[in-house]
């Protein structure tokens, strides 16, 4: 499915430039959903633009179903790290919600009620008609959740979606991309900070290291499914991960 | 200073001019020849003046610049002058006369395929001037009279700057044109457009078109320095009378007319006198044809030459 | 405004100039040449209908076609580097040039009397639109930019659902500004090849020496201005509601 | 990179230039009318060798730079108050809108009367008819300054003063510099428009009376051909300032389709 | 130190208001340091606005040492849940740290010298010349607490401040909070969706309900200091305090 072979990005020309890739090898299956866990700043935003071919790649090359990245973007989606930013504030949430549907063809009815059952399944039944700018960080968040979801991309991008919302919408969050995973064969590649999270969620964890980034580790998540917030928690081979990720993600200069 | 000639002054007393530099605004056309030769030939130093001379675009402009006190001397257009004056928009005095019209100096022009070949043709017609309520209206409105037409019911009248009247009479946004020199040769040469007639005919034949006016209180607290340009200006005059030569010379310093174009041009009258009774001329056309609502004697207006 | 129309009063009696009649004298003089008209028809004169019916249809006219005009190729330009490169040049060039000096190419160009002051109101008034336009255009922000290609808007959806509303604000200066340029340009319009309009009738009463008259034009234009910014206004407040609404802080 | 925006922006103006020639060589606009800009180009080349231009451009170019930083200086502060105080806005709107309309043509006469200098006349109406895209641009500048910036230096204790230094201005400064690109043309065509209608001792417009009275359409052209290469120049400045001074806002976001 | 009582905020009004604190009550201690949870959308963020004085409270009071909270607000500084809006991208990152201080009436050099300093403590040692787009999330959020840090006010309100760094560098950012408190003895009131950080942290923990807002329980956290992220998080009071919180914050309705 996702193919990215020795990926190097450099921001900026000069004295100034800044290598923020340093070769990263990455293979996605279909259906697979792999978590990308790293430092701050070392780069995993700039992996997941690269991916979506909002930035150029200055040596490497990416390929989504055999087809290179052009900017003309594939059957993705993505879900932003500044997810205030990528929300229209002269639409309502519901419009921001539908506007993409429309590539899927679908009639205005349609867009209107895909839209309201995505917010519904974010816990944002009410929202549909007001603006971004009146909702909280978290709900905003969510929005921009919904929107990736409701657009059932073959790629899935998102970049720590769950970092503004209590404990709880977290867990129902996560288990709401599994289960959408399931039904519709998406294929995801989750950045998150949270530790549990990449195991619980992912198949595969993929550990970063910084300054440029590289690949450290890559652990596959042996986890029986359906996972389940509790149960799973509580199995010890994800105990043992979750430490083993942790010691990772920690071994290494984590300052860029 | 260089007051040759005792002063005319009655005011009398002290020597020289009370203001030495003085500030002419003129358009660039013939008429204003008289200063560019003055100012050429050092009359103006020898009478002990300094001029600047500003270029303006139109005689609706000269005013408020005199009033307001940015010129001192304007080359005033008649009609305007005397319009402004019966109006009470200012008091002017008239120091010198500058420009009268000879045969030939403006035309009535139709392009070159046009019906319109005779005044009487100009029924209906839309005709371009260089302003409204001007002399140009008054003209075509007198040569209008003589075939029997009104300037108010049989034609339209439409503003245009004159060199923009060829191109509206080719593009037929006009039917005829008022052309003044050196306009008037140009577009008889380059269209081929022909002289319907001469407005400055019969009762506008020899008309007086424009004079070197000042404001009144200018002219009472300047009295020497009047007469000094009216010496100044009255030897300029006198030359340009006698010699066409001096404006064909003149021409192309402050206008772009080339000397060519100089040497073919009609050119007016140059008059070396300031007459009462041929400034009324202008006065009692524009009350007989409806500009002015009452008679205005123009006799005040006259500072005398000095003799 | 009272305060400044009371100062204007005092001022003009004192000074006593007939440049700078009173505006009660303007007001009835107004009054009496536009207002005196048959009840049917607001008390509209025919001088009335015949100088402001001609002079609104022109700049109506020459403005929509500069907004059109200025917004469609201001999102062009301001969208690709490419065609900013070849034409930024150009309309740099171009609005540095007085309409005024234009009329003579205008009189060539141009059929009719009225296409030729439509297109010095379109040529006076277009720059602030389009160079508004696009600056707004050109600088949307990245994260909506971003959005919008990953999600596949594009085209004249991403035009319309993304790049205007974000380029609105921008626009809408440009517009506003224009609007009232364009009286000012309607006005420079009449001043050649016109017999009628509210600036030929400013030009008439200036050259008739109708002070009074001319000053009664000049408060016309400033009433048509302030009535077309308010309704400018009102528009705007709607269609740039949910900017205000964000952009407010309490 | 820059090489290749110059030789695309002549190629530009190449073309528009090209294609006023073909108009002119195809018939399109009859030569006996208007010269071709073949002409007009040798005309508008050979200018500077006139002895009267030079003189003229240079006080075209006084009045323009006067004009526009008067302006400037008085515009941009009362743009920073309107926008900022929404009673002084709502109070002056009036007054601001009923005079933004009126033309500069109506008022010269009138300043004329009132102001014993042709230069000082000139400056005024540059002045008035420039200070509202100064104006307006600032005003709605300061309309689109993002909230959590302010909220951010408030909260640190900053009263509204500071706030309106050092965060409504520098975000609304690349919106200001787009109202003084506005404006520096606007002065451009209202200096030359000024010297065509007012007259005047020297400048660009003086010089196209005296070409229009000589029949010399050509030399007029020439002369618009100039005020657009003053404008064009101008405008470089302009870019290039705001290029150096507001780096940040041009990165922030993408330009490219 | 702050007192606020019945406070209450209603967002627009008419039809579409929405009521977002319903009267809360809370009282900190100078030197305290208050850790608040709660649902996403219940209003935390609307209460932390209103304590900084960014937005007029409808109904009820707050005072910060005993002064009304006027719209200039008194000696405080604010890290914003939207954080990268919150920095000034026309400002270097020292710059933007800088800015404050000035009201701290320090000359230029002092400026350059603190700012220096508390960029090097969040792990931001080499970002003084960058412009804040040149960041990555992450270290953007760390220079928005670098600037509430290096101004040292009385009163330290912080919304999610570590939502986007990784487990290592929250935990650095944690102690460091704890550490400045500490040393300049600051009143702290913090926002988190963290349960174990809240405990982890706080001297209290406020916990929320949403829709309106309303203050659901106060736990005192009764952990000694100073604490140590490996040893305080295996003491049975944390362990115990944590899952208190947790049943707490899930007990509630959470969907606003
Ligand atoms: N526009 C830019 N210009 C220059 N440097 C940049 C730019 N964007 C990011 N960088 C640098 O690239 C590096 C990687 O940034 P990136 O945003 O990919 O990090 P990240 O892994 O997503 O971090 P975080 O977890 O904090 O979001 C950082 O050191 C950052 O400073
Ligand atoms: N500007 C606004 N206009 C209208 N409603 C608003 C506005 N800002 C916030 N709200 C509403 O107020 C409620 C509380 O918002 P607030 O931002 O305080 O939540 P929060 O507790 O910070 O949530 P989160 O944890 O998701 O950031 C929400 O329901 C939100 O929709
Ligand atoms: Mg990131
Ligand atoms: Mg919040």
């Amino acid at each position: 499915m996702l193919d990215v072979v020795n990926l190097t990005h450099t921001y900026g020309t000069g004295p100034t430039a800044h290598q923020a890739l340093g070769g990263i090898d990455l293979k996605v299956a279909e259906g697979e959903l792999v978590c990308v866990v790293g430092p701050s700043g070392c780069g995993k935003s700039t992996l997941l633009r690269s991916i979506a071919g909002l930035i150029q790649p200055t040596d490497g090359h990416i390929r989504v179903r055999d087809a290179a990245v052009s900017d003309k973007p594939g059957d993705l989606a993505v879900v932003f790290q500044d997810y205030s930013r990528s929300l229209f504030p002269w639409m309502t949430v519901g419009d921001n919600v539908a506007l993409p549907l429309r590539r899927r063809g679908m009639d205005r009815r349609a867009r209107r009620r895909v839209s309201a059952e995505a917010l519904e399944e974010v816990g944002l039944p009410n929202a549909t008609d007001k603006y971004p700018w009146e909702l909280s960080g978290g709900m905003q968040q969510r929005v921009a959740i919904a929107r990736a979801l409701a657009y059932r991309p073959a790629l899935l991008l998102m970049d720590e979606p769950f970092g503004s919302v209590d404990a709880q919408t977290r867990e129902d969050l996560e288990d709401l991309v599994l289960k959408v995973r399931a039904h519709h064969r998406m294929t995801v590649l989750l950045i998150t900070h949270d530790i549990d999270e990449s195991v619980y969620v992912g198949d595969r964890v993929v550990v970063l290291t910084g300054a440029p980034a590289r690949v450290a580790a890559e652990l596959p998540v042996r986890l029986p499914f359906p996972r389940d917030q509790i149960a799973t928690r509580e199995l010890p081979a994800f105990v043992h991960l979750r430490a083993e990720v942790g010691r990772l993600v920690r071994a290494k200069d984590r300052r860029a | 200073g260089g007051g040759s000639t005792p002063a005319p002054a009655p005011s009398g007393g002290g020597e020289g001019p009370e203001k030495t530099t003085i500030t002419i605004g003129a358009l660039p056309i013939p008429d204003a020849a008289a200063i560019h030769i003055a100012k050429a030939k050092g009359f103006f130093a020898a009478e002990g003046l300094k001029v600047n001379i500003t270029q303006l675009q139109s005689s609706a402009i000269a005013v408020p610049n005199l009033l307001g006190g940015s010129l001192d001397v304007i080359l005033g257009n008649y009609f305007a002058i005397i319009n402004i004056q019966a109006k009470k928009g200012g008091d002017f005095r008239l120091i010198a006369d500058a420009f009268q019209s000879k045969p030939d100096t403006f035309g009535i022009v139709a392009p070159k395929d046009s019906k319109i070949t005779t005044a009487k043709d100009l029924k209906g017609a839309t005709i371009a001037i260089p302003a409204v309520n001007s002399i140009g209206e008054l003209a075509v409105g007198s040569a209008l009279r003589t075939v029997g037409l009104d300037r108010l019911k049989d034609v339209k009248f439409v503003q245009y700057a004159f060199p923009d009247m060829p191109g509206a009479l080719a593009t037929g946004k006009v039917d005829a044109a008022f052309i003044a020199e050196p306009f008037l040769t140009g577009v008889q040469k380059n269209s081929g457009a022909k002289k319907v007639v001469d407005p400055m005919s019969g009762a506008m034949a020899d008309f007086p078109m424009s004079g070197w006016t000042v404001t009144k209180k200018w002219a009472e607290a300047n009295p020497k320095t009047v007469a000094a340009f009216q010496r100044a200006v009255l030897k300029a005059q006198q030359l340009a009378a006698a010699d066409r030569k001096e404006i064909e010379q003149i021409l192309p310093s402050y206008t772009k007319i080339s000397p060519q174009d100089a040497s073919v041009i009609a050119l007016g009258a140059f008059p070396t006198t300031l007459s009462a009774t041929r400034i009324q001329r202008v006065a009692d056309l524009m009350q007989e044809y409806g500009y002015l609502t009452e008679k205005l004697d123009v006799t005040p207006l006259l500072v005398p030459l000095p003799q | 405004m009272p305060v400044a129309i009371g100062a204007w009063e005092v001022g003009t009696r004192q000074a006593e100039s007939v440049y700078f009649p009173p505006p009660s004298q303007i007001a009835v003089r107004m009054y009496e040449a536009w207002l005196t008209g048959p009840a049917h028809r607001l008390f509209l004169t025919d001088a009335a209908l015949d100088t402001f019916g001609p002079s609104l249809g022109r700049l109506f006219g020459g403005w929509l076609l500069a907004c059109l005009v200025g917004v469609a190729l201001g999102v062009a330009v301001g969208r690709s580097r490419v065609l900013a490169d070849y034409i930024d040049p150009v309309i740099e060039f171009c609005r540095a040039v007085p309409p005024a000096a234009l009329i003579p190419l205008f009189i060539v160009l141009f059929k009719t009397s009225t296409q030729m002051q439509v297109a010095t109101i379109v040529y006076g008034v277009i720059w602030p639109i389009l160079i508004n336009t696009i600056d707004g255009a050109r600088y949307v922000d990245r994260g909506h930019t971003d959005s919008a290609q990953v999600f596949g808007v594009r085209g004249a959806r991403r035009l319309v659902r993304v790049v205007l509303p974000s380029a609105a604000p921008k626009i809408f200066a440009g517009l506003r500004l224009s609007l009232s340029l364009a009286v000012v340009l309607m006005v420079v319009s009449e001043l050649v090849a016109s017999s009628d309009g509210i600036g030929y009738q400013l030009m008439y009463t200036q050259q008739t020496f109708d002070m009074s008259a001319m000053w009664g034009s000049i408060v016309v234009l400033a009433i048509l201005g302030y009535a077309l910014n308010t309704f400018f206004l009102f528009a705007e407040k709607h269609i740039l509601s949910w900017h205000r609404r964000a952009r407010q802080t309490t | 990179m820059i090489g290749q925006r110059v030789a695309r922006g002549a190629i530009g103006v190449a073309g528009l230039l090209i294609a006023a020639e073909a108009a002119g060589a195809s018939g399109l606009i009859d030569p006996t009318l208007l010269p071709r800009m073949s002409t007009v180009l040798v005309e508008a080349v050979r200018l500077p060798a006139d002895p009267d231009f030079p003189p003229d451009l240079l006080s075209t170019l006084r009045v323009w730079a006067m004009g526009l930083l008067i302006a400037v200086l008085g515009a941009v502060p009362l743009g920073l108050v309107l926008g900022n105080i929404r009673r002084a806005e709502v109070a002056s709107r009036p007054l601001v809108e009923f005079l933004r309309p009126i033309p500069s043509i109506a008022l010269i006469p009138l300043v004329t009367l009132l102001v014993p200098s042709t230069e000082v006349v000139k400056i005024i109406a540059v002045v008035y008819a420039s200070a509202w895209p100064l104006l307006i641009n600032t005003m709605y500048g300061l309309k689109d300054v993002d909230p959590m910036a302010k909220d951010t230096l408030r909260s640190f204790g900053f009263g509204r003063f500071a706030v309106l230094r050092r965060v409504s201005l520098p975000s609304a400064a690349p919106f200001v510099m787009t109202g003084v690109r506005l404006a520096s043309s606007v002065a451009f065509v209202v200096t030359v428009s000024t010297e065509l209608l007012a007259g005047g001792v020297s400048g660009i417009g003086v010089y196209m009376l005296r070409a229009a009275s000589g029949m010399r359409t050509d030399l007029v052209l020439a002369c618009v051909l100039w005020t657009g290469v003053l404008g064009l120049v101008a405008n470089i400045l302009f870019v290039r300032l705001q290029r150096r001074a507001f780096r940040w806002h041009a990165v922030g976001a993408v330009g490219e389709t």
